[in-house]
């Protein structure tokens, strides 16, 4: 009776659940909710993606309208990948995070930390299913909205001033895509993307045109933090709770990189002459840029936080990198690496919000010892790690893997740009072994000689649930480099869509 | 667009600017916040002339009333005058005088002001002005477009707003507890006691300002009005209460469960409209399923959405002022 | 006749850039809010200025007026209006918590404190 | 009958925008607050009824009028209102008004 | 008919508007900024008639309510500034 709703309740379960969560005044009852709401949208999306398997696309009229009248929403093989990404990293982040968060948070504001929770998801998967310009941008407002709360919510003082930044940072963003879709609208009058492909032939080489291209583009690389524009993004992971960065560092910034990528790909690439070159011509230093910046930074990092935050916009860059090949196996090496990277850099971070509970802080000297004190916790931490370096048998290896191949494709510049994936996998290997080594290795860090922390051994504070979240996480990370099945086949199909005919 | 008209509104825009870089070069930012009021006034008043009288009214009630008591209430509790200098500001105005002329650079081959020949008059509104005469049959055409055609964009208009309550309250705390603590109502701190015409004059006015709003509410869909403009003019009202009566008799009015409640109310009425529509066979946000009578159930459907609409924005700008003014007094 | 309508978009593309000058160059976090709001508001007059149409008047469909604008920027327009109100709300309420942590509301002040 | 109106609406707005100018200009030259806070104030009120008679008698007797004469109360009621509350808050911040002889001072030196 | 009254209340809002600009005192302000209130209402006035769309009226009257707030939030900031610095030297030149 519902299937044919289905997209629509993948935004109405968790949109309708967050102004309700904010009256459950009992401790636990609104995460509790929250978790609940949350299941349920991570269900709704595996319907939705085994459903759109066989190059399906489901489309849904809100309120009944026609496309081009009304809001359309449009769940595509990349829509229905993304809503697996958010929604899973949602739900393993809420089930795993109780009690860390708890420990941030104060008691009375904790119904406020949950609805802000559910509005992010809200926000993520409501762009992820829409197929109207504007109806993306609200509902990006949603999102980065309701994040700046998340972040914001922790007891350090610094994350306040990081999402301040955050905040400037992301509206402008937000608004240059608001002025590029105004000039697009202004010239071929309608704002339904598939509209809008459709009747940008008129008007392609007008200069509103190139212009309207881009603001949208360093709008979403604002967004996305693409390398240059992704100053707001090491302070705001690193200064948040454990349990928000998890979440955040698994799918906000790969949102707005499917908003990009859907753009370019979709209208603009097309018809624009030369854009395709444009895109592959702007993008590809900036994806080499980052990532090379990204990893030699990370390499250097004392605290782990900002170091997995650093790798965060290397392993963007490696996505960029992908899409901007501009081929079907570049493109599907990038979609399958938003995939990848999510379970990788999402287990990690969880398995910091698990450290952070026992040891006083999260600087590399302050995690010592935590091998011999937390050994399955430090077990899932290590096959994480190597799934993100890309060792064979994990899934980073995979998506590596196909990024190599299709960087093969380009003769000379191809050869370059393997050079550029294996020297930053070898700083990746570096940075990773520096955690590992520090946590294993390292004396035994007891907490009374540094000052500023506070000795905080109470394993009363250690979730139960989380160790068991974590080698969930952990295993999908070694099952989804084996039997890559579900993912591998949407990410095909999503580039075939996204490039249309192209070889 | 007649000349003489759009001499005007030249005029207007004229002013604007030279508003707009002195809000940017004051160092006092008292003064800024009140040139941006005026700022406010003169974009509201170009929108009037450029036919968008929905979007004056917002911005007037919205832009030239909340966002100056905002900031106000914000520059109270903070300092009110820049210390530092511009950083780097020849570094900046370069950048931004490149975007400027890549702006203009754009502008040239843009369909000249108001030619019927546009894409966007072309395009989607004569299908907007024909359906809503003959399916919705309410003679604003925008209060149709915003609550019907794309409901689920205001759907996530009112989740914004609802984000916004919910984060100013997460950050700054709810204000209860200052007033929860029974302070009494001492004379020292019940609004303005020098003056006491204002406070007359304000009983006998702010039951009119409440009767304007539910007006402005229940008119949206004949005259420019909506849940909008509604909920600012009323949280404007209650807000004009505690600024002269202060600010705990406020809160005796409007208390903070209340307050939380209208919040999400709003958005549960919004949504439960959405999925009465789709229980009963529609999509979501079809209203047309709602009555027996297509046009019916659409006119019954904009009416409870916009009620939803002026409950939240009223519950949450009111809410977010108690916030700021309770910081205040803490 | 249709330069004089292309000041509209000029008027745009200076009220754009003093907002964005507002919040690259100035350290105060009230006066970068400010200028948000004006980068915003700018964005408005541009959606507003396109759907003029020659003649037409408000499209609420009175006794005798045929000719509209069309509708639809100015919906969008509403609701970019409460998302900057919303957004500002959410700044100003940063900024206070921002002055009870730090103590100064000057974004070098703030990074001073914060450097190790 | 209609041109009569037509000329005492005409005489009615004129002479109100006259007013509105003299209030303009008056805001400008006065020397100290409390005299520009006099000028402001005052040609506010009297234009302000000067122009909306001056609309009422074009628009006839019809619901335009009423809602005419709801804004003339309204406006009558609060501008009087916020130009005290402006005084009284100045006064009690220690703004003094320049009195007599401040006059004749600035003859002699350059004004602040 | 009413274009002369447009343009008087125009001008009058631009000397408004210098004085809100260069006023000294912060009180200048204020009143600058009420005498503009006062004119947008009068000038939105006009204009629904030159428009010849008289429903446009009650936006008319928001605006003179908005101005109305507006003044009184001011002086609100101004008493809480006076009474929480407790300073009392006249707030005369900025």
């Amino acid at each position: 009776m519902l299937a044919p709703h289905l997209p629509m309740l993948q935004v109405v379960v968790p949109l309708l659940m967050a102004p309700f969560v904010v009256l459950l005044r009992p401790r636990g009852l609104a995460w509790a909710a929250a978790t609940m709401a949350s299941l349920m949208a991570f269900a709704i999306a595996i319907v939705l993606a085994l459903s759109v398997v066989g190059d399906a696309t489901l489309t849904y009229r809100v309120g009944g309208w026609m496309a081009p009248y009304g809001i359309e929403l449009r769940v595509d093989a990349f829509g229905a990948l993304l809503l697996l990404v958010i929604t899973g990293a949602s739900s393993m982040a809420l089930l795993g995070g109780q009690r860390s968060l708890e420990r941030a948070l104060p008691p009375t504001r904790e119904p406020y930390y949950f609805s802000a929770w559910l509005l992010a998801l809200t926000g993520f998967v409501g762009i992820a299913v829409s197929a109207d310009a504007f109806n993306i941008f609200v509902f990006m407002e949603v999102s980065s909205l309701a994040s700046y709360v998340l972040i914001a919510g922790g007891p350090d003082r610094r994350a306040l001033s990081a999402v301040f930044k955050y905040l400037i940072m992301g509206t402008v963003g937000a608004t240059f895509y608001l002025v590029g879709i105004g000039l697009v609208y202004m010239m071929t009058g309608t704002l339904n993307l598939a509209d809008m492909a459709g009747r940008i032939e008129a008007v392609a080489d007008t200069r509103p045109m190139i212009v309207a291209a881009g603001f949208i583009t360093v709008g979403l690389a604002l967004k996305a933090a693409i390398f240059p524009l992704h100053i707001w993004l090491p302070n705001a992971y690193a200064y948040a709770p454990h349990v928000t960065t998890a979440f955040l560092a698994a799918c906000a910034t790969k949102v707005a990189l499917y908003v990009l990528l859907r753009f370019d790909f979709l209208i603009l690439q097309q018809h624009l002459s030369g854009h395709a070159f444009q895109f592959a011509g702007y993008l590809m230093p900036l994806a080499v840029l980052g990532i090379l910046v990204g990893s030699g930074v990370a390499m250097f990092e004392r605290d782990l936080k900002r170091l997995l935050a650093f790798s965060s916009v290397a392993q963007i860059g490696y996505m960029l990198l992908g899409a901007s090949l501009v081929s079907v196996s570049g493109l599907h090496a990038a979609i399958l690496h938003m995939f990848n990277h999510a379970l990788a850099k999402g287990g990690l971070f969880l398995a910091v919000a698990a450290f952070a509970a026992v040891t006083s802080g999260w600087r590399l000297e302050q995690i010592g010892g935590i091998a011999r004190t937390m050994p399955w916790t430090f077990a899932a931490f290590v096959v994480c790690g190597l799934s993100l370096i890309g060792v064979p048998g994990t899934a980073g290896f995979l998506s590596k893997w196909y990024l190599v191949t299709a960087a093969l494709e380009h003769g000379a510049l191809g050869i370059a740009l393997v050079c550029v994936i294996l020297l930053s996998s070898l700083m990746a290997v570096a940075y990773v072994w520096r955690m590992v080594e520090s946590a294993c290795f390292a004396p035994d860090f007891d907490a009374e000689t540094d000052a500023d922390s506070t000795p905080n051994r109470d394993f009363a504070a250690f979730s139960h649930l989380l160790p068991t979240i974590l080698w969930i996480v952990a295993l999908a990370n070694l099952y989804f480099g084996l039997a890559n099945a579900l993912p591998l086949e949407l990410a095909k199909s999503a580039a075939r869509t996204l490039l249309g005919g192209l070889p | 667009m007649s000349t003489i008209t759009l001499l005007f509104s030249i005029f207007l825009l004229t002013l604007l600017m030279i508003t707009t870089m002195a809000i940017v070069r004051t160092r006092n930012l008292f003064v800024a916040v009140m040139l941006m009021g005026i700022a406010s006034l003169l974009i509201a008043a170009s929108f009037f002339l450029l036919d968008a009288a929905d979007v004056a009214l917002t911005e007037a009630a919205v832009g030239a009333g909340i966002s100056t008591v905002l900031f106000l209430g914000a520059l109270a509790l903070t300092s009110e005058r820049e210390r530092s200098p511009s950083s780097l500001p020849l570094l900046s105005l370069g950048i931004v005088a490149i975007v400027a002329l890549i702006v203009i650079y754009a502008t040239f081959d843009q369909p000249p002001l108001g030619s019927p020949s546009a894409p966007v008059q072309a395009h989607l509104t004569p299908w907007y002005i024909e359906s809503t005469r003959e399916l919705i049959d309410i003679p604003n055409v925008v209060t149709a477009v915003l609550a019907s055609f794309r409901g689920y964009d205001t759907l996530g208009e009112v989740i914004v707003v609802f984000t916004a309550g919910v984060g100013v309250l997460f950050l700054l705390g709810t204000g209860a507890s200052a007033s929860a603590a029974g302070a009494p109502l001492s004379e020292d701190n019940a609004g303005l006691r020098h003056y006491l015409i204002p406070r007359i004059l304000g009983r006998l006015l702010i039951p009119f300002i409440l009767l304007l709003g539910f007006y402005v509410q229940f008119h949206g869909e004949y005259s420019p009005g909506g849940g909008f403009q509604a909920g600012a003019i009323v949280a404007a009202s209650i807000i004009l209460y505690s600024l002269l009566e202060g600010e705990q008799r406020a809160l005796l009015v409007i208390p903070q469960g209340v307050l939380l409640a209208m919040m999400v109310g709003g958005v549960l009425l919004y949504g439960a409209v959405g999925v009465a529509g789709l229980v009963l066979g529609g999509n979501f946000l079809d209203y047309s399923v709602l009555d027996s009578d297509p046009v019916k159930g659409q006119q019954w459907g904009i009416l409870l959405i916009e009620i939803g609409i002026g409950i939240t924005v009223a519950g949450v700008l009111i809410s977010i002022f108690h916030a700021f003014a309770s910081r205040g007094a803490a | 006749m249709d330069i004089l309508g292309l000041y509209h978009y000029w008027v745009f593309a200076v009220l754009l850039m003093t907002g964005f000058y507002a919040i690259v160059a100035k350290p105060n976090l009230i006066k970068k809010l400010i200028g948000l709001s004006l980068f915003q508001s700018a964005v408005f007059l541009c959606y507003i200025t396109f759907g003029k149409l020659a003649g037409g008047t408000a499209p609420i469909v009175g006794k005798g007026a045929e000719l509209f604008s069309s509708p639809l920027p100015q919906v969008l327009i509403l609701t970019a209006i409460v998302v900057s109100i919303s957004t500002t709300a959410l700044g100003l309420a940063l900024v206070l918590r921002i002055k009870e942590a730090y103590g100064s509301i000057e974004e070098d002040e703030i990074q001073e404190q914060d450097a190790p | 009958m209609n041109i009569a109106i037509d000329i005492a609406s005409w005489v009615l707005l004129t002479l109100g925008g006259v007013n509105l100018l003299i209030g303009g200009i008056g805001v400008l030259r006065m020397p100290d607050f409390y005299t520009r806070m006099h000028a402001a104030s005052l040609t506010d009120s009297m234009g302000a009824i000067l122009v909306i008679l001056g609309i009422m008698l074009q628009a006839g007797l019809s619901l335009a009028t009423v809602k005419l004469g709801a804004i003339l109360a309204f406006l009558l009621l609060t501008s009087p209102t916020a130009a005290n509350a402006l005084a009284v808050s100045a006064l009690l911040a220690g703004m003094k008004p320049r009195t007599g002889d401040a006059v004749q001072r600035t003859n002699h030196e350059a004004d602040a | 008919m009413y274009y002369a009254v447009i343009v008087a209340t125009l001008v009058t809002m631009a000397l408004a508007l210098l004085r809100a600009v260069r006023g000294p005192t912060v009180y200048d302000r204020v009143l600058a900024v009420n005498m503009f209130g006062t004119k947008t209402v009068l000038l939105l006035a006009a204009l629904a008639f030159v428009f010849g769309r008289p429903d446009f009226l009650d936006l008319v009257l928001v605006y003179a309510l908005i101005n109305f707030i507006g003044v009184f939030a001011v002086l609100e900031f101004f008493r809480n500034r006076a009474t929480r610095a407790g300073e009392r030297q006249p707030a005369q030149h900025e």
